[in-house]
């Protein structure tokens, strides 16, 4: 297949080819297969951009609701007001059950996950490793329209009798499986494991395809360990899908069944719900955390490790300097991988779980810290004694990693098992994976929309606005988690709609007004970002093949490229990161410049 | 924008931006102290622990605070002072064109390891006391979780659960202090947790199963149950209230509540419905 | 270049595709914003569609209460129905803390999203609960120390409050503190009283001679004196009607008693087992409603058979008046229907008589309550009263076996044993 | 908003360049809207003026006055009012009830129990249990106040009398002649109580039904009948023939009398019957005035079964 590919790539002629006067004849068709059902890698990739986008606008509102409840409980709610006229204004509060658990779904399942895989991957992968599209762009196709029904299911299910999903989005049985047990326990529930499985079906189709291009489709002279940490990321995430999703997906699956035809695998026998007493029974609600879990611990690092591969090559681009210890940040993202599988158990310690069996998982999550330390230390090491130049991607690399510092350390105190005691399901744990996966994750991927605009759309992103974007969001949002740090500390618990009728919390609302000001500016903020892109995309400078003089083959390729990607079969000869290669006149070398005496010799001093 | 420009020279202006943005890195390190020392003043800390075993908990806590902290602030401190001293605007010559180092990778991959060991064992102990070391003795009280209270049940005289005998209550639950109290914890719905801050007490109530929870309460008073597994549109209000109270106080309240129960005539109200029906004369 | 074309155009798609989203954000924002109306108390539409009252009718009725009851957030009580306006002021109105931290709006914050803000037993999580909450305004109340057409004490209502409806969705209240209780307590009274004036107006149009024009009139005589002290005067009247209970004989073999009582239980003269089952499990009778779904179920049958009626009948030889009244007759089932299945009513529901062997005991479980209920009976529910056909003692022997259900030996009750309290309470 | 529906109309990218930002400005403003004070509107469908006036009035204690409104009494003397009830249109079949308990006592020699809403005499074509009674009478012959209790039976698990009416106050034996437990529950009453087999108990309504009300039996929900109670007694309900006779009515002043049948589709039971001679209204009222000692027969009264539910 890559030969064929790689023979079409080389014909001269199709570059810069125009449209065959054929198909100019069928503009419908032709507009559907180049903007709609197009295979082309790119194309899909910004098609998953766009969405996810809007859906990370939806579940911002939607975080902004919650956060207002939180605050000012039961005060008449200013957008959402008119919904619940009769209650005069006032929020129900199994509305704000079902608000928090669309916002947690809507972020991880449609924004988190997709953007990462769905668009980076999608966009990155093939222009990284020299390829000139997907192993299997019909798959690639199928994976982003298996997203529409998903986005349907949810959507949907916010307008079904009793509202959306309200478990929670870890959707724990019997409250998830019951359907007596709550509003959104009805239709809205079933959507939702509707949507997931969707979603799954879509994430599937996209690893077997990123798994394959990346082992076959890798341009000449690209070893393995001459990938770029975004395509290792991406590789290594694949593998966590394929390996982790059928877990989740049999369990949606057993999840549904006992809604529908009361297989009752996670009910026990004899529960009584809403006072009626259920039939089916024999079932185990810890056998759902486990499999639900042993799932979604590893989705935590799928939703982190692409970040971590972009951060690094863009961190390694801006500081003009080689990636520091290339190999270990590929171990490390490994074993991370590795150990993700065996500490799902660490969401369980007070679960009911064996107390035994906690100990065990928490060695093993004691452990997992020791790869993400190691990637810090070494981001760390990759800055010094570089040339820092402070672009907005950069100051956003640079802020995932100091983010990233807080979120890792916090984890430490969840995995102490006796500590995890007090703070479980407290706001503490609502800052950890805030700082991993807003303050981490979405500061990656916002450093990579601004270090990749241009490849995308052939025009650099303003550079001011963008300072302004990212100073006013690092600001915000460290406002609005750090505090929720020594909330946990008080022992507040999440999900509640009113914490303020215990006497223990009592005198922490205020604290939380402050939080949900920051949240409020923290979406205001998003529009600059919002203007900024769009407008970036029509007015921007417009910007050469490589205008961060960076190493990596995306860089060679025309911007926007074209399909097939590169007007050159691109033939690797060094590594990623040859940046400020001593005796160089120029401070980078890229992938494909032909090598040279000087950096022949200069290569052999440092390794020694 | 020219001095944002990659290519661009180091002119002045770029300088200071370099400052700027170094020092908003190094406000995170400084902040993040600062919140976590002025918190406790303003009373955001933990709360305060009525159990024998809360010290060893909030100890592992301050330990590993105290821990995070160290590391915390050397890397937070250090990514500043690389973004200060290798600004491109400032610094001169090329970058280090170096890949690595073997020897720096293992120290900071053996430190780290050992001292994640360290911790890992060091606080089995507690654990094991928490959870693991049960009390020798009957359930003290039947604790059952429910959409949404929590509803009690003693043992009464026999001192055994599922007789005549047993004394029925709702989110009021009294507890004789500087003694083992075995909680048998259900769940007659959903899932619940039974979390008393002051006690440092959380546990799971999952229907089907008979979870035993125990802890020794060192100090009379109130204390909030919360529930902190969501289990509904009213997890919100599923609150409690322990007492923990001296031994005579606790078994008063036992027979004053028992014979209430047993009524066979309409009798002085309770202490909180007296007080309300004083209210309406 | 083509490649440039293609992806220029594509940026330019979507972009567009992101404004159009964005818009219609925007246009789900945007009317969300400003005014978020007041609370209003819902008109009994039921009651108000069953005595077929025209739109007029409808307005004078709003209207009288407005008057004589004001709004959820300021609520009014006349000095007729004996309420106290500062503690309604407590709890009525959205929750908030006052200048001096007190907090207000106490309905709203721990009732008013089963019960309604109208106390109709319609608010946003009623649909979901089984049983459905309480519709206060027919003034109907269970669990209460007085006869079965009397209202309950101020000290009964405290008590549910107190030990919330074990068995039910009711939860316990017992931590909040008393003049919070107090002012609830108030509240469900101003609420239940408003509610029974209201169906008064709207069925006293009835009873309208025809020179009245179908208006109510707006005198104090009528609206004060013939609709508001009838249902006050039986609130007031409730605290003097306790019921009588003769103590259990002191001397008695609770044994004896047991045995006494389950003859009783299973015999023709008291004949729990006829709804409660021979099992106890509350299997004896599953088809029959509480007057409140009975109710709805009347009226839907009511509106179905005259659908029918309506389809059967030709219009053809009608003469115009004959015709009018049809038409008349049709746009009422029309509206009756709409009624129904709009947000007024919820789909009724069978009464399952108690299962015993749970040791759930909605009243509460002091033999005090099992007495009140085989007493008195249970009004608004199915369940008769004892009194007069079943001496005292024997409603005690049946007291004592009831209470001793949950614990009776497995022996006793073959081969289907039920889930005792003993395994699950 | 109108820039938002501008957007939308526009579908192609070429204005979107300076369009977005409006855009955009336009979302901040709607986040913005986050302090937009709530004008708050008053009652659906309340009049908050005219309710202001009221209150005003409501507050003001004014003496009570007479506000009964009993019908003054003018004539003298008493008469008696006859009519018969008849059914034009086919009845049909009575529907048989639903029997699920007690079977081998309720449904004794194989008889089933039928749906007893609409009687119609095969022979005469007479409405039985038709009720008929004064709304309103200045005066009561005291003589016709009746002291024996009237027996209220059931056997079979049936209310021998279907409809039945009874003055407030007079008692009435609430029978059970079966071999097996009832109980009997007046609907709006202090009433319901358990009727041990064999056994009665007494009752005496307390007050004055509207419209008949409806009487069960719990335990076998199948089990209905109507009782009226009147203070004054001028109530009659139609026998199998479709007769009635109220005696000793007030006599020399206008009567109103209120016609009601379970199955009538007028409102709350209200029977309409299109007869000008009378002045009869669709809420089932019609005028009379009688003369000393008169024995008024108002003669036969067709009831169309359009008036009726099938």
């Amino acid at each position: 297949m890559s030969t064929a590919t790689a023979s079409t790539t080389l014909s001269p002629d199709r570059v810069g080819q125009s449209l065959p006067p054929a198909r100019k004849a069928r503009p419908v068709s032709e507009f559907l297969s180049t903007y709609v059902f197009s295979k082309d890698h790119k194309v899909i990739g910004l098609q998953f951009l766009f969405s996810t986008l809007l859906w990370f606008l939806v579940g911002g509102l939607l975080a902004l609701a919650v956060r207002w409840q939180v605050a000012w409980p039961w005060s008449d709610v200013p957008v959402l007001g008119k919904l619940f006229a009769q209650q005069g204004g006032q929020m129900a509060p199994e509305f704000y059950t079902m608000l928090f658990t669309m916002h947690a779904t809507v972020m991880i399942f449609l924004v988190i996950i997709p953007i990462l895989a769905g668009a980076f991957g999608n966009f990155l992968i093939p222009l990284m490793i020299g390829a000139d599209d997907m192993a299997f762009p019909t798959l690639n196709m199928l994976s982003y329209w298996f997203m529409w029904p998903a986005f349907f299911a949810f959507g949907a299910s916010f307008f079904v009798e009793g509202g959306a999903a309200s478990s929670g989005w870890t959707s724990y049985p019997p409250l998830s499986t019951n359907v007596a047990s709550s509003p959104g326990a009805g239709m809205g529930q079933t959507l939702w494991l509707v949507g997931l499985t969707l979603v799954g079906v879509s994430s599937m189709l996209g690893s077997v395809n990123y798994m394959t291009t990346i082992i076959l489709m890798r341009a000449p002279g690209m070893t393995m360990f001459r990938l770029p940490m975004t395509i290792w990321a991406m590789f290594i995430t694949a593998i966590l899908q394929a390996f982790a999703l059928p877990v989740l997906t049999a369990a949606g699956f057993m999840q549904l069944t006992d809604r529908t035809l009361g297989t009752g695998f996670f009910s026990p026998e004899g529960n009584i719900v809403n006072n009626a007493m259920q039939a089916t029974g024999g079932g185990q609600p810890l056998l759902w955390q486990h499999l639900f879990w042993f799932y979604s611990h590893p989705a935590v690092y799928i939703m982190i490790l692409p970040a971590m591969g972009m951060v690094s090559d863009i961190m390694t681009t801006f500081a003009r300097k080689p990636l520091f210890g290339y190999r270990p940040m590929v171990y490390s993202i490994a074993g991370i991988a590795g150990l993700g599988f065996i500490v799902w158990g660490h969401h369980m310690f007070i679960s009911g779980m064996n107390p035994a069996l906690g100990i065990t998982f928490m060695v093993s999550t004691m452990m997992i810290a020791l790869p993400s330390a190691v990637k810090t230390f070494n981001w760390l090491g990759t800055i010094w004694g570089g040339r820092i130049q402070f672009t907005t991607a950069m100051l956003f690399a640079l802020s995932f990693v100091s983010m990233f510092i807080i979120g890792g350390l916090s984890g430490i105190f969840m995995a102490a098992t006796p500590v995890d005691i007090f703070i479980h399901d407290t706001y503490f744990i609502v800052a950890h994976f805030h700082y991993v996966l807003f303050a981490g994750t979405a500061m990656g991927v916002w450093a990579g929309i601004y270090y990749w605009f241009p490849k995308m759309f052939g025009r650099t992103m303003n550079e001011f606005w963008g300072k302004v974007h990212f100073f006013l969001t690092f600001i915000f949002l460290n406002g609005t988690f750090f505090t929720m740090h020594i909330l946990g500390a008080v022992g507040f618990p999440r999900r509640l709609a009113d914490a303020y009728h215990y006497e223990t919390f009592h005198h922490l609302q205020p604290l939380n007004a402050f939080m949900t000001y920051c949240a409020m500016g923290m979406v205001a903020t998003q529009i600059i970002f919002a203007i900024n892109f769009f407008w970036s995309m029509f007015n921007g400078p417009v910007a050469g093949r490589n205008p961060w003089n960076a190493n990596t083959l995306e860089w060679t390729a025309p911007s926007p490229p074209g399909h097939g990607n590169f007007d050159f079969q691109p033939v690797v000869y060094r590594g990623p990161y040859e940046y400020s290669v001593p005796g160089v006149e120029k401070d980078h070398l890229m992938q494909t410049d032909p090598p040279n005496a000087a950096e022949a010799a200069a290569a052999a001093a440092a390794h020694g | 924008m020219a001095n944002d420009n990659p290519s661009g020279g180091s002119s002045k202006r770029s300088r200071l931006m370099g400052i700027f943005w170094s020092l908003l890195f190094l406000a995170v390190p400084v902040l993040g102290v600062a919140v976590f020392i002025v918190a406790p003043w303003y009373d955001i800390w933990l709360p305060k622990d009525v159990s024998e075993h809360g010290k060893a908990i909030d100890g592992l806590f301050m330990f590993i605070l105290a821990l995070t902290g160290v590391v915390f602030i050397a890397t937070e401190v250090l990514l500043f002072w690389f973004l200060w001293k290798y600004d491109a605007a400032s610094a001169t010559g090329p970058a280090k064109y170096i890949h690595g180092s073997h020897a720096v990778e293992v120290i900071w991959t053996i430190i780290p390891a050992a001292t994640l060991l360290f911790l890992a064992i060091y606080q089995m102990n507690t654990w094991a006391d928490v959870k693991m070391r049960r009390p020798a003795m009957t359930p003290s009280v039947e604790v059952v979780g429910r959409q949404f209270e929590w509803r009690l049940r003693y043992p009464g005289r026999d001192g055994t659960l599922g007789t005549p005998d047993d004394l029925f209550l709702v989110n009021d639950l009294h507890v004789p202090a500087d003694e083992d109290f075995l909680v048998q914890l259900k769940s007659m719905d959903v899932l619940h947790s039974f979390f008393i801050p002051n006690l440092r007490i959380k546990q799971d109530a999952v229907p089907g199963m008979k979870i035993p929870v125990w802890f020794k309460a060192t100090e009379n008073g109130e204390y909030d149950i919360v529930c902190a597994e969501l289990c509904g549109w009213g997890h919100y209000k599923m609150k409690g209230r322990v007492t923990v109270e001296s031994r005579a106080d606790f078994e008063r309240w036992l027979e004053k509540m028992y014979s209430r129960q047993e009524a066979t005539q309409p009798e002085p109200l309770s202490a909180a419905e007296g007080a309300a029906v004083a209210l309406t004369q | 270049m083509k490649s440039q074309i293609v992806s220029r155009t594509f940026v330019r798609l979507h972009s567009s595709w992101a404004v159009t989203a964005c818009s219609i954000t925007l246009l789900m924002c945007v009317p969300g914003c400003g005014s978020t109306p007041a609370a209003w108390f819902r008109p009994n539409m039921v009651e108000a569609t069953k005595q077929r009252l025209t739109p007029d009718q409808e307005r004078q009725v709003a209207t009288v209460m407005l008057a004589m009851f004001g709004t959820p957030d300021a609520p009014i009580a006349l000095p007729e129905t004996g309420l106290d306006e500062a503690k309604l002021q407590l709890a009525a109105g959205p929750v908030h803390s006052d200048i001096v931290g007190r907090k207000n709006g106490l309905y709203r914050e721990h009732c008013a999203h089963c019960h309604g803000v109208t106390g109709d037993g319609l608010g946003p999580t009623a649909a979901f609960l089984n049983p459905y909450p309480r519709d206060y305004r027919p003034g109907v109340f269970k669990f209460k120390s007085t006869e079965r057409s009397d209202k309950p004490t101020h000290e009964d209502l405290v008590r549910i409050l107190h030990n919330g409806i074990p068995g039910t969705s009711m939860p316990s209240f017992a931590l909040l503190s008393p003049p919070k209780v107090e002012a609830l307590v108030e509240y469900v009274k101003y609420l239940s009283i408003r509610g029974e004036t209201e169906i008064a107006l709207m069925r006293a149009f009835f009873e309208l001679d025809d020179e009245a024009q179908g208006k109510l009139p707006e005198t104090r005589e009528f609206l004060v004196d013939e609709m508001l002290t009838p249902v006050t005067e039986k609130w007031k009247a409730a605290a003097d009607a306790l019921i009588a209970v003769p103590e259990m004989a002191s001397d008695l073999d609770l044994a004896a008693s047991i045995a006494k009582g389950r003859e009783l239980f299973y015999g023709d003269k008291a004949n729990c087992v006829k709804c409660h089952g021979p099992t106890a499990l509350g299997d004896g009778q599953a088809n029959d409603y509480d007057d409140w779904n009975k109710a709805i179920v009347e009226v839907s049958k009511e509106v179905k058979s005259g659908v029918e009626r309506a389809g059967e009948t030709s219009t053809s030889g009608m003469d115009s008046e004959a015709l009018a009244e049809h038409r008349g007759q049709l746009a009422w089932l029309d509206k009756f229907g709409r009624v129904l299945d709009g947000g007024d009513a919820l789909r009724p529901r069978t009464i399952q008589p108690r299962n015993l062997r749970h040791g759930i005991y909605r009243g509460g479980r002091r033999p005090l309550d099992l007495y009140y209920r085989i007493h008195a009976g249970i009004n608004g529910a199915p369940m008769p009263a004892a009194k007069g056909t079943v001496p005292p003692e024997e409603i005690w022997h049946i007291v004592n076996y009831v209470r001793s259900l949950p614990y009776e030996l497995d022996g006793e009750l073959g081969a289907d044993r039920p889930m005792v309290a003993k395994d699950r309470f | 908003m109108r820039i938002c529906s501008r957007n939308n109309a526009d579908d192609f990218g070429a204005a979107v360049s300076f369009r977005t930002p409006l855009m955009a400005a336009a979302l901040l403003a709607c986040l913005l809207t986050f302090g937009c004070s709530p004008e708050r509107v008053s009652t659906p469908g309340a009049d908050a003026g005219r309710a202001e006036q009221l209150r005003a009035t409501l507050s003001t204690a004014t003496g009570g006055g007479d506000a009964g409104g009993a019908a003054a009494s003018t004539g003298t003397g008493w008469g008696t009012l006859k009519g018969r009830f008849l059914f034009a249109g086919a009845p049909g079949e009575s529907k048989p009830l639903m029997v699920d308990k007690d079977t081998e006592i309720c449904s004794k020699a194989g008889v089933k129990l039928v749906d007893r809403s609409l009687l119609v005499d095969p022979a005469t074509k007479g409405l039985a249990n038709v009720v008929v009674f004064a709304r309103k009478a200045s005066r009561v012959k005291e003589t016709t106040a009746p002291a024996t209790p009237l027996i209220f039976d059931q056997k079979q698990c049936e209310f021998i009398a279907p409809v039945f009416a009874a003055r407030v106050g007079q008692p009435i034996d609430v029978h059970n002649s079966d071999p097996i437990g009832h109980n009997t529950n007046i609907a709006g009453s202090s009433f319901n109580q358990l009727i041990p087999a064999g056994q009665g108990t007494l009752y005496k309504a307390d007050a004055e039904t509207g419209m008949p009300t409806m009487v069960t039996c719990n335990i076998h929900p199948w089990m209905k009948a109507y009782a009226v109670f009147r203070k004054d007694g001028y109530v009659a309900v139609s026998a199998a023939d479709g007769s009635f006779t109220i005696p000793d009515l007030p006599a020399g002043e206008p009567l109103e009398m209120q016609v009601w049948h379970e199955r009538s589709s007028g409102p709350n039971g209200a029977l309409g019957l299109d007869n000008p001679a009378l002045k009869w209204t669709p809420k089932g009222r019609f005028q009379i005035q009688l003369t000393p000692d008169e024995v008024k027969d108002i003669g036969t009264l067709e009831v169309p079964a359009s008036a009726l539910g099938t």
